[in-house]
């Protein structure tokens, strides 16, 4: 599964519901690392993407069980700045980003690959704020990282989840992105073909399940099983 | 009982060499640079020569017409090097018995005579960094002589031992060149070694063979 | 003290590092020696394919090994039917950390057989020891210290492997969960800073034992240390 | 050929690495001079030290410059008024490319520094030779296979740092946005590998370049080569 | 000129040598083993006795009294070493060179000179490994020389040279004792050498003085 989702991930598979599903083996990585993985061939039963276009890739290569997929979880884009800050942001197309940033660059996961700088760059771009701070930001391995940035004071603003965001006593949320403004943030998952199909319905029938639902929303995400 | 012909030309020098003797006992004579070592280590097969061949006690070692080079591992020479060549990692015990390593025993030369008359008692388990020159350079004629050689090559091996050390030593392989009839080619700068233990010198000079005499006449000639 | 999940990922690691290196060590000591003695077209070239898992990210060497060693893999393909699978198994994490501290192996090894007087090899030769004695008696312990010094860095490189482990085999716990991976996680965790200190505790500790022993086993051959007064 | 954009990732891998070298080969030199020639307490615990960032994954010792090295960190606090700042800036690439390579050159360098036949250096001091000079024209040159041998793996460790570097000061394109960030970007996307082979061949011709110029600069001194008959 | 107390005990030996000699070219004389080279090495400065002191023409080089140890690269003295010691990394250009780097131009010891009389002139451009032993030795102690030293220590300096080169630079080595009268210390085993070169003799064994004597009694017991 997506790195990102260890936390709640490890909790769900820890419930008293999981024993049921017995032999439970998690591998978290990047999205990308996880399904060239099942591209290459892992043994892998189920995969949860953090992103739609790893899961689109897997299933237009057919490693995708269609019938199985289905959205996870949501989360939400947010704007937090360092808990010392006092800076007072709205996200629109009049937002002045450079003046809250001074000479320091806001801090978003690369925005070219890694899914949660996709959707800060595409919403960035929706709002025509995009050019204030094209040469003005600093790209992070992943999600984490730019949160640690802000948490440590060294970036004034990064663009990350709010299941992050809250479990960060060290950053305050500024302002959420408008949801229209980006794409839909989606965790993807579904069974894999040609493996052990039994165990995999059983996982996901878990993943579904209410208490399941409270972790992931307890983490911050919104759980979407419903859908 | 040597047979040689060799042609070595490394930059700035010109080893062209070609002799015959059937004694057993030889030694090289001739002033620095001349070429010794070169021949010496090209018998042992360390130094390869360009062109010639070598043949020692009837087998023919090198032949570079027909591409023969006998390995200097199955040549089984004892050598002592002019710049000595203990192994440093080794205790003075085990550089002695380094050369026995699969040899069957020879009832000749074992471990306990030759170090009683080198005189290493007090130093098989010395570090050879700790070695005087003198010590070290016994050290190298005894890890010779336990490889159970077939012949002995000596690079002017009794270098930097004093009076009593020298004579006795030398007293030693004459023993041995009378009792085992050890073959023996010997460099040295000291007439009186090479009268000592040789049957025939080979006068080299620049790279050529000037003379090659009975010893004898050698000693003649010296005085 | 660690939880068992943490002992677990050391335990991981421990073998993993010290599996690569057993490995390793008999291809490194070979292609350091042949590197090192003979002259070959295409040797700079040869040098520079080693350095290669040293001059790309880490998650290339990953996905080149999945390219290569996955069940489709080039290579993998062959080796399934055999039962051999690397792919989210532990021996993949060790394939992984094979090859990213092979070059630090390769080149300390090929550093210290350059250095090894050649007159005390030919002096092996002439008390009739062979190529391979001579090596094991005379060339392998003069260059002790480099060996080991490769070693070194190569236990320490395979014991800190993370992103071409990741890339390769995953983070399974039990299985490909390594040290590293555990606390590459802890990172990326919310609060997971607070069991940090405790991790790279421990690997500090893995460090010095290494330097110690490797220091150790130095020191039986005194010998061999460079000569002095 | 390159876009421009990875043409300015190549100059920047390339700078960082040349620069990372510079930097730390005197420290390096001192550093593994001291090692292998002194006694001190704690001399195991240092070498240790030395080793974290290859124990750790290269991450954590990128949190810790940021912990140290960044503007609120506990260095950099104290150099932020001088004006030197290393976070967000190429400066900050150098200074993780030469953590996570110095221990190569360091373990190189002293293994050299160890096989250095310490009878000549005594040689040196009868002929009135003081401690620098018998250092610059004895010790330096009879090692010198071994210090290029690690100057080769520290420039390719440097050159392929990923981890630290985007961990220190993330990815700024045409100021920390380095060949293997630009790489690794690309293998994070659904078909990005159609890209990679040609980075990959850049960082190979890097790697050959690098093995060449070491070769080179030791072919310069046939005496230094060990003896041989 | 020389005043010398000086003990060293590593395992297996023990150095306990006292003397004190006005002559200005003294030479040790004794078995192999003995301590001659330990005890040339602490008059140089490499050799760190364990107690005791060493005064040469007049200068304090070490006393452990008083914890004065002159470093070896401020003594000046001109060391020809048993083990010979050539820089591998330079040229014999060079390795002659070497120790004249920030000296004042000495007239007496001229490069030109030394080498043509080392015969050492086709040499200049080659790297030691490819000297022969003779040669090799010739170069150390040209460089010994060339160091403008204030006394030279000379360790078995003749060893491996054949006679003309022998007699050759025993008579350049004569001629520098009178005509430059640079003091010398000499480690030989050959009585001639030491009948040519030194005014007094030390005689050691195993560590210790059993005699000192002039050098016309040395040679008057020989015979
Ligand atoms: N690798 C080499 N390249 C060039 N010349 C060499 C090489 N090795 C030896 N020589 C030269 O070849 C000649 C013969 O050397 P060799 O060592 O055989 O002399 P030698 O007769 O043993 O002298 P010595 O009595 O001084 O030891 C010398 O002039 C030496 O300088
Ligand atoms: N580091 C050491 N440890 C132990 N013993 C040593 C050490 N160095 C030298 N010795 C011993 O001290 C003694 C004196 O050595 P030294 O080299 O001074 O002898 P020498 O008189 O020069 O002999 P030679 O004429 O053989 O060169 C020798 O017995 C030697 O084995
Ligand atoms: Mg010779
Ligand atoms: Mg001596």
């Amino acid at each position: 599964a997506a790195a990102s989702l260890k936390p709640a991930l490890d909790e769900i598979v820890a419930l008293p519901e999981a024993e049921a599903v017995a032999g439970i083996k998690t591998s978290y990585a990047a999205s990308s690392a996880l399904a060239r993985q099942i591209e290459a061939g892992a043994p892998a039963d189920v995969f949860v993407s953090a992103d739609l276009e790893w899961m689109d890739w897997l299933q237009q290569r057919g490693h995708v069980a269609a019938a199985t997929r289905f959205v996870l979880a949501r989360n939400e884009l947010v704007l937090v700045a360092p808990a010392p800050s006092t800076v007072q942001l709205t996200l629109d197309r009049h937002t002045d980003l450079r003046g809250a940033l001074g000479d320091a660059p806001i801090a978003l996961a690369e925005p070219g690959s890694v899914p949660a700088g996709k959707y800060a760059k595409a919403a960035f771009e929706r709002l025509g704020l995009w050019p204030q701070i094209q040469t003005r930001y600093v790209a992070t391995e992943n999600v984490r990282a730019a949160l640690a940035l802000a948490a440590r004071g060294e970036a004034p603003l990064a663009a990350v989840y709010r299941s992050d965001a809250v479990s960060e006593p060290k950053v305050r949320v500024v302002a959420a992105f408008p949801a229209d403004s980006h794409p839909p943030i989606v965790y993807p998952a579904a069974a894999l073909q040609q493996h052990d199909g039994a165990a995999a319905q059983r996982f996901l029938a878990l993943l579904r399940s209410a208490p399941a639902r409270a972790v992931l929303q307890r983490w911050g995400f919104r759980a979407a099983a419903a859908d | 009982m040597i047979e040689l012909d060799v042609r070595w030309k490394p930059r700035d020098f010109d080893l062209a060499v070609s002799f015959a003797s059937p004694a057993k006992h030889l030694a090289l004579f001739g002033p620095s640079g001349c070429g010794k070592t070169s021949l010496l280590l090209a018998v042992a097969g360390l130094r390869r020569p360009d062109a010639g061949r070598i043949r020692l006690g009837g087998e023919l070692l090198f032949d570079s017409a027909v591409g023969l080079n006998v390995a200097a591992a199955r040549r089984g020479l004892g050598v002592v090097f002019q710049d000595g060549r203990l192994f440093p990692h080794l205790r003075v015990r085990d550089n002695l018995l380094y050369g026995q390593y699969g040899k069957a025993a020879s009832p000749a030369l074992g471990l306990a005579d030759v170090v009683e008359l080198l005189g290493l008692t007090d130093l098989l388990a010395r570090w050879p960094t700790t070695l005087s020159g003198g010590e070290a350079r016994r050290v190298a004629i005894g890890r010779a002589l336990l490889s159970r050689p077939r012949a002995l090559l000596l690079d002017e091996p009794l270098v930097g031992l004093h009076r009593e050390a020298r004579s006795q030593v030398l007293a030693y392989l004459r023993r041995l060149r009378d009792e085992i009839a050890l073959p023996t080619l010997l460099v040295s700068h000291q007439p009186d070694e090479v009268e000592a233990l040789a049957e025939e010198v080979v006068l080299l000079d620049d790279g050529r063979v000037r003379r090659q005499l009975g010893v004898a006449e050698f000693a003649a000639r010296r005085n | 003290m660690l939880t068992a999940a943490e002992a677990t990922a050391l335990a991981i690691s421990l073998k993993v590092a010290l599996l690569s290196i057993l490995v390793a060590l008999p291809f490194a000591l070979a292609l350091g020696l042949a590197l090192s003695r003979l002259r070959f077209p295409g040797k700079s070239v040869l040098e520079a394919l080693l350095n290669l898992p040293l001059v790309l990210p880490p998650v290339v060497t990953g996905y080149a090994l999945l390219q290569l060693f996955g069940r489709h893999g080039t290579i993998g393909a062959w080796l399934a039917p055999l039962g051999l699978q690397f792919a989210f198994h532990w021996s993949g994490a060790v394939l992984a950390a094979l090859v990213m501290s092979f070059p630090l192996l390769v080149i300390s090894v090929r550093a210290g057989f350059d250095g090894v007087d050649r007159r005390l090899e030919a002096a092996a030769e002439s008390l009739g020891a062979g190529a391979w004695r001579r090596f094991a008696s005379v060339t392998l312990p003069l260059s002790l210290r480099s060996v080991l010094a490769g070693c070194v860095l190569a236990f320490a490189r395979a014991f800190g492997e993370f992103g071409a482990t990741i890339s390769f085999v995953g983070s399974i716990p039990g299985e490909t969960r390594t040290l590293s991976i555990a606390i590459w996680e802890l990172l990326n965790q919310p609060g997971g800073e607070a069991g940090l200190g405790r991790l790279v505790w421990v690997a500090l500790l893995v460090g010095i034992a290494a330097s110690l022993l490797a220091a150790l086993l130095a020191r039986r051959s005194p010998g061999a240390e460079a000569a002095h007064d």
